[in-house]
């Protein structure tokens, strides 16, 4: 009974696991300025892991957050000159539009959304290919810092990522608490047949989270591009794993319904630690992905709340 | 009632229309396309995919997922080539002898994966990924980035020696597949992954042992991807740390672009086959037809939707996710 | 036990001497560099070394390691004392541990990177002048970014001047081609510089050879299972058309050349890039008819070199031409004549470097178009 | 033969079986029943494997017995039928009978589909069922499937040594009513191969086919009566612990509906392999059943009202407005609630609390601008939870962890709470416990009086006759005959099985 109590509390305690371990290996990384700067680091990845947790909150997926990212660090980069300031808006747009399609192939077209993000995710990359001219692009640094420059300074000792991280995890965490729709995406994942008969129109919720995923892959692409001062069609390759892995180890499983945003913040915490404790325990580099995937297994086998799985799949 | 039939029919047989649509419009546009030697060319690329494809359908028949391929085909591709040179390089001197060693690797490594999925708890989708990543960390280990060669002409006929005109890998694939078939057929097995992904709880309470079913599941397709990693390897006469780089995902979306549903219970190895050589020609045909290369990408992700969309039955899918 | 401490108490001194002088000379020139933070000038006590690359799944970069290890061992560390950052392939964990790394050690830190993608050179410089490390680059960066512009820190960037060499393999392709016929070309990643450079080399050879025709052009990804079937594809869209293949890399020709071997085709001309061993063997079997060698292993050694030895002090960049601090690495042309004497010379047996001598090899300042 | 001394059972905070004593002989039919929470499942859990007990014994023929899991307890002789249909929809009748013991048909691995066919008809042959074993089983009926699902267990037969025992739950749930004779009179004839248990919500078949009854309230036996001692009333008083009314059906209550105010009309609506041209009226304050048999079309015609199915000829007419746009979402914003079969899946969402899944069809009440006042959710929530009685120890408490009743309550809750006046129950009582039902009764007539039109699907025909004002006979997707039942003259049985048939 009390082991049942202290379970959704394990996410969290195996982040502070985790930081205490390597901080007895080293206390250099136990300083604040460090875990600042390492969680402001891993602020892109954790605003595409934010977006992947709608998806899968709703017991789906969305594999195009990559290809996503990767078109807007492009369209950023391209239209920064023109458009200034409202590029920003230009490519949360697209992020909104492009995670649309994905939930309207998979809504109404009745493709399983790992394939229907999946080709999608083709779609997004073909379109940054064919926008970047298959070049790496760059902004203007000058038009950059004079735009955007806000996003990537520090305050204080805080890396001002970590502000708009803050932010962005409020407003889906407000959607998720305490609007209808956050509601309604809780009813879709945890159960869409009763969500149906009770009238709700699942189709236009599930399209929604597919194209909130969406968007917020496209501000993780953004904050990427400004971050790099420029943009690529492959740039943001690698994203992808890791952020499905934050949100997996953060406790939110692929059933839907069970975890949610706060889940993925400290999913993506646990990955950074994870990725900075093989220097601090001198991981020999051809042995790092190996021992990632084995710490991997054992962060799951620890986070993941089995009470709440009725079936694993 | 002949109605209904026929709509079934359809379904049913859809996949197969759509690779035929493609093969007729592929040709219509480049007529080089529709020659032996370039079916032989879609065939000898297919060959690997499609073991995968088989391997990962006994998982998608039981409603889990496996994602370990890329990480287990390095692996067992990498230690494949090693043992092949340490028994002497060439097939006749006891490179044979590491065919069935990597086969039982494959299946080891395959357990391992199922066991950690079904002891452990794990959804397979993580454990699965997980494992992927140790599989992909243990060919680097191994090799330590380099690229080991399989230098022997026996071995390299699978590629090179052509029986009415098509490799002898490609007939090897065509037995596994056959033998894929045999064991979702005509096997207890075979049938309980049916069971496991029609009703879980209702093949437990009916006295079946699911945990075994999945464990032996994830070991089978580990077998198979051990034959896919021996036929890549054949293909290209070496193996490195990502030699199994992009199976994952494009063997999942033929297994489903054929016909097989994701939430379990419904299609087969034939799925699978005919999924792969939709997948496999299109890729082919695109760059025959002179498809401009950044088109590709997003032209694959909207015939694959086109082509799920046709086989999916509107009316068996329930809650698609 | 005893020649532990000698060495270190001599290290010391050395150190000790070395951060005196680079004390002084920061009072004198370097005044500017003092105002963009703390330590930026400063000469550090035996800096943390680090080498960030993408993976070690290739040759090319097993070579560049091996470089940084044969330096690190010239000053008396062990091969463990070079930490590898692995990148896999993703920008973003490439800055993410680098900054680790510069956390963990302070800034006392000297780094040799490829930053991935050219947009991620500058957040990287900047993180590791921020933190009064210092780092050399190679291959990616983008063309307005310049270690003169950033400082001290940022001590030099190495690349290779990939359109020459690779419009030299094309030339050598057309050659053995007999002047006219069909060329295809299997690419890197789209938009990889060393593509789009390898690429124009290829194009600008054309130029001279008008019965040469380019066929087609598409993206292998650096990938031989990739290539393998898009040869496949050519093979069937152009036939006998093709009657030379220029290749990106070494491992797309693998692909190319396997592909050929399931059509029973042998005898193709083809040309790759990088000299990696199987590819040089193959260019003294006559499989390939060359590919150019980048010396990695010297790269890997001389950037990491630089950096170390301007953590230091011992290494001034600010006193150093532009041409010493953005510079093209050796690109050596390998073929059949002198294969078999340059993989005794460069591959079997490894040479040994003066890794001080950071210019010796190169070939000159990088220019821009 | 088969024995349970002194078994206990204790879930964390529940004591689920205290001190159960329990046999049965050779040959014996006995029926156990009990209200919702009784302790009846966990009980057949223990029985069939799938619970081991904490303390006591299980004894057969005299010895301990202990069975790891259903499998063990099968070896044994002890199967189990299921109340929820747990035949596998996409596997073949024969692999469904054999499923898990397919080995006998093995030879050198390879399954002998011709023997395996040939041992499922005789199992078939068995219940008297006369189909091909290669059929797919999605393609059988429900009463097909619950005799497959008999044969299945009578394999139990062949395989084992001794006595079997058959656990019966809640056969008749899904069956019309000359099926269950038809069934009741295989279990008989089957008694000469093996005993059986029988657990129902249906006192009258319990009394028709047990030999003995076991009576469990709260955990325990509370009485076990042989057959003939006790009328239907005294054993309910027994498990429910009072009087069980006469007036079950709150007859009493009935008022006559509000001719003059017409909620709902449809009018030659029409599916296509469903139902045919139904046209029928629902007037304010109207209790209106459909009666017919399985698969007669009532579901649809509940659907098709509630939107989720759009018709292809004919019109529906809600409160004066002909729908358009067959959604929903539509028929919400029109009044309409629907109290669907499959509670479980349909009604309540597992894993959201009770307030939760009490707002969830009016969310927008709740909410301005897309943001929930969570306040105001609760206390309404609460105050539904004390109107209905629910047993829930909070409006935080997750409703897949509710029993069946309180499940039910909270879906009606649902709806009554947003305003619903058009209700469209389907089965709204399948599963419940006595004590249960008659609360969802009276909710009936308390909506009834509040001038609510209600299409009820009835679990039985003595429901639907106690409970309605008019009732419409369908078979086969087509209107048979319309009853007025006005209390004291209300169409019987007979009358009505005579238009279903």
């Amino acid at each position: 009974m009390d082991f049942q109590r202290f379970k959704p509390h394990l996410p969290w305690i195996t982040l502070l696991v985790l930081i205490a371990l390597v901080g007895v290996v080293d206390d250099t990384f136990l300083r604040p300025a460090n875990l600042l700067s390492l969680a402001g680091d891993i602020v892109p990845l954790f605003i595409m892991a934010l977006g992947l947790t709608f998806a899968i909150y709703i017991g789906g997926i969305d594999l195009s957050a990559q290809s996503m990212a990767n078109l807007i660090t492009v369209v950023a980069s391209v239209y920064l000159a023109s458009m200034g300031a409202w590029v920003a808006l230009l490519c949360v747009i697209v992020g909104f539009g492009l995670g649309m399609i994905s939930g309207y192939v998979t809504t109404r077209l009745l493709v399983p959304s790992f394939i229907s993000t999946l080709a999608v995710g083709g779609v997004a990359f073909s379109l940054a290919q064919y926008l970047s001219g298959q070049r790496a692009l760059n902004m203007d640094a000058m038009q950059r810092d004079a735009v955007f420059g806000w996003m990537i300074g520090k305050t204080g000792m805080i890396p001002n990522e970590l502000f708009i991280a803050a932010g962005l995890l409020a407003i889906t965490l407000f959607i998720e608490r305490r609007t209808t729709l956050g509601r309604a995406l809780k009813a879709v994942g945890a159960g869409e047949p009763a969500a149906a008969a009770s009238g709700l129109n699942v189709a236009r919720y599930k399209i929604l989270a597919f194209a909130i995923s969406g968007a917020l892959a496209a501000i993780a692409g953004l904050l990427f591009s400004v971050k790099l001062s420029g943009g690529a069609p492959t740039i943001a390759n690698g994203f992808l794993l890791p952020a499905i892995v934050a949100v997996l180890v953060g406790g939110t499983p692929l059933t839907g319904g069970v975890g949610g945003v706060l889940n993925t913040a400290i999913g993506t915490l646990i990955v950074a630690v994870i990725r900075a404790s093989m220097l601090y325990f001198d991981i020999q580099a051809t042995q790092q992905q190996m021992v990632f995937g084995l710490v991997l297994i054992g962060a799951i086998a620890l986070t993941i709340d089995r009470a709440k799985l009725r079936i694993v799949k | 009632m002949t109605g209904r039939f026929s709509r079934e029919a359809v379904i049913r047989w859809a996949p197969l229309l759509v690779l035929i649509a493609l093969v007729i419009l592929f040709t219509a546009i480049n007529p080089q396309f529709f020659s032996l030697r370039n079916f032989a060319r879609i065939t000898i690329s297919s060959a690997p995919a499609l073991m995968v494809a088989v391997g990962v359908t006994f998982i998608i028949l039981m409603g889990s997922i496996d994602l370990s391929m890329e990480g287990v085909i390095s692996l067992t591709a990498v230690l494949f080539c090693m043992a092949f040179v340490r028994f002497g390089g060439n097939l006749a001197a006891g490179g044979w002898l590491a065919m069935p060693l990597i086969l039982a690797l494959g299946a080891g490594i395959g357990f391992v994966n199922g066991l950690i999925h079904v002891r452990l708890r794990i959804p397979s989708f993580m454990a699965s990924l997980a494992m992927g990543f140790v599989g992909t960390g243990a060919a680097v280990l191994l090799t330590g980035g380099d690229i080991v060669k399989v230098d022997d002409d026996v071995f390299r006929g699978l590629l090179t020696y052509r029986v009415l005109g098509f490799p002898l890998m490609v007939y090897v694939a065509v037995v596994f597949l056959g033998l894929g078939w045999f064991l979702q057929t005509r096997t207890t097995l075979g049938r309980n992954f049916y069971a496991v992904g029609g009703g879980e709880d209702l093949a437990h309470a009916s006295g079946l042992n699911v945990r075994r079913v999945r464990i032996a599941g994830f070991t089978l397709a580990g077998v198979f991807y051990a034959v896919a990693a021996i036929l890549q390897v054949a293909k290209l006469g070496q193996a490195e740390s990502v030699t199994g780089a992009n199976f994952m995902f494009i063997s999942i979306t033929s297994v489903v672009v054929g016909g097989v549903a994701l939430w379990g219970g419904v299609g087969g190895v034939w799925n699978a086959l005919v999924g792969v050589l939709i997948v496999n020609t299109i890729n082919n045909g695109m760059v025959v037809i002179g498809l401009p290369d950044y088109v590709q990408d997003g032209m694959l992700g909207l015939l694959v939707i086109v082509a799920v969309v046709l086989s999916t039955d509107r009316r068996a899918a329930i809650v698609v996710k | 036990m005893s020649t532990f401490i000698k060495d270190y108490i001599e290290k010391e001194t050395i150190n000790r001497r070395n951060f005196l002088l680079a004390s002084a000379a920061g009072l004198g020139s370097m005044a500017m560099p003092m105002a963009f933070g703390k330590g930026a000038a400063f000469a550090a006590e035996n800096p943390a070394l680090a080498w960030s690359y993408r993976d070690r799944a290739s040759a090319y970069w097993n070579s560049v390691v091996s470089g940084g290890e044969a330096f690190v061992e010239s000053i008396g560390k062990t091969k463990e004392d070079m930490v590898s950052l692995i990148n896999e392939g993703s920008s973003e964990k490439s800055l993410a541990d680098i900054k680790a790394f510069l956390a963990k050690n302070s800034g006392n830190c000297a780094i040799a990177c490829d930053a991935n993608d050219s947009p991620n050179a500058r957040p990287v410089v900047e993180a590791v002048k921020e933190a009064g490390g210092y780092i050399s680059t190679i291959w990616n960066k983008t063309d307005d970014l310049h270690p003169w512009d950033i400082g001290d820190n940022y001590v030099s960037h190495m690349s290779w001047s990939d359109e020459k060499p690779a419009e030299d393999t094309a030339r050598i392709l057309f050659a053995a081609m007999g002047g006219k016929g069909g060329v295809v070309h299997l690419g890197g990643i789209p938009a990889n510089n060393p593509a789009v450079k390898r690429l124009n080399g290829l194009k600008n050879a054309l130029k001279d050879f008008p019965e040469i025709e380019l066929l087609d052009a598409q993206p292998a990804d650096w990938d031989t299972t990739k290539a393998a079937e898009l040869m496949a594809s050519f093979i069937t869209r152009y036939g006998d058309k093709i009657t030379g293949v220029h290749c990106a890399n070494d491992n797309i020709a693998y692909g190319v050349i396997e592909a050929l071997k399931a059509e029973g085709i042998t005898g193709m001309p083809i040309v790759a890039y990088d000299g990696n061993m199987e590819a040089v063997q193959m260019v003294m079997d006559g499989d390939l008819l060359a590919t150019v060698f980048t010396n990695p292993h010297w790269g890997g050694g001389v950037s990491l070199a630089l950096a170390y030895h301007a953590a230091i002090g011992t290494f001034k960049p600010s006193e150093e031409p532009n041409e010493h601090r953005e510079f093209y690495g050796p690109t050596i042309l390998v073929t059949k004549d002198d294969a078999a004497d340059f993989k005794a010379k460069y591959l079997d047996n490894v040479p040994t470097y003066d890794w001080t001598d950071f210019w010796g090899p190169s070939n000159g300042g990088i220019v821009y178009k | 033969m088969y024995q349970l001394a002194h078994v206990d059972k204790k879930f964390p905070g529940v004591h689920a079986l205290k001190s159960v004593d329990f046999q049965i002989g050779r040959g014996e039919i006995v029926g156990l029943v009990g209200e919702n929470g009784a302790g009846k499942s966990t009980l057949m859990k223990v029985i069939y494997g799938a619970y081991q007990p904490d303390g006591g014994q299980i004894l057969i023929d005299g010895k301990t017995v202990r069975f790891a899991n259903p499998r063990a307890a099968m070896e044994q002789g002890i199967g189990m039928v299921f109340q929820e249909q747990s035949l596998i929809a996409n596997l073949t009748v024969m692999e469904n009978i054999f499923l898990g013991y397919e080995q006998q048909f093995v030879r050198f691995g390879v399954i002998n589909w011709k023997a395996m066919a040939a041992a499922a008809s005789a199992q078939l042959a068995k219940v008297k069922l006369e189909i091909d074993p290669a059929t797919i089983t999605s393609a059988l009926s429900f009463a097909q499937r619950q005799l497959v699902e008999l044969a299945k267990v009578l394999t139990l037969e062949e395989r084992v040594q001794g006595d079997l025992v058959i656990l019966l739950d809640e056969p008749t749930s899904v069956l019309a009513e000359d099926e269950v004779k038809l069934l009741f009179k295989l279990v008989r004839e089957l008694t000469a191969r093996a005993s059986f248990i029988f657990v129902s919500h249906r006192m009258d078949e319990v009394m028709e086919l047990s030999d003995r009854i076991y009576v469990m309230k709260d955990g325990a036996v509370v009485d076990v009566v042989a057959r003939g001692e006790k009328t239907v009333e005294q054993i309910q008083h027994k498990m429910v612990g009072r009087n069980v009314d006469k007036e079950y059906y709150r007859e009493q209550r009935q008022i006559p509906y509000d001719a003059g105010r017409e909620l709902l009309r449809m009018e030659g609506v029409s599916l296509p392999g469903r139902i045919s041209d139904i046209s029928l009226t629902l007037h304010a304050g109207e209790v209106l059943c459909l009666v017919g048999t399985e698969g007669s079309g009532r579901e649809a015609i509940l659907r098709t009202i509630y939107g989720m199915r759009t018709p292809l000829t004919g019109t529906v007419t809600i409160k004066g407005q002909e729908i358009t746009r067959f959604t929903p979402r539509n028929a919400v914003e029109r009044g309409v609630g629907y109290v669907p079969r499959e509670r479980k899946i349909e009604g309540i969402v597992a894993g959201m609390n009770v307030y939760e899944n009490m707002t969830l069809s009016q969310m927008g009440r709740h909410s301005r601008a897309g943001v929930l006042r969570i306040g105001g959710e609760r206390a309404l929530a609460r105050d539904w939870i004390s109107r209905l009685s629910i047993k829930a120890s909070s409006e935080l408490a997750d409703c897949g962890n509710l029993s069946g009743g309180n499940q039910q309550k909270v879906v009606l809750a649902k709806w009554r709470s947003g305003g619903s006046d058009i209700m469209l129950l389907d089965h709204p009582t399948r599963g419940l416990d006595i004590g249960a039902k008659e609360d969802v009764y009276d909710m009936i007539r308390d909506m009834s009086e509040a001038g609510v039109g209600i299409v009820l699907v009835a679990d039985t025909l003595e429901e639907a006759i106690g409970l309605s004002h008019s009732i419409i006979v369908v078979k086969d997707g087509a209107i048979q005959k319309r009853f007025d039942c006005q209390p004291g003259a209300k169409p019987s049985l007979y009358d009505l099985l005579h238009y279903m048939i």
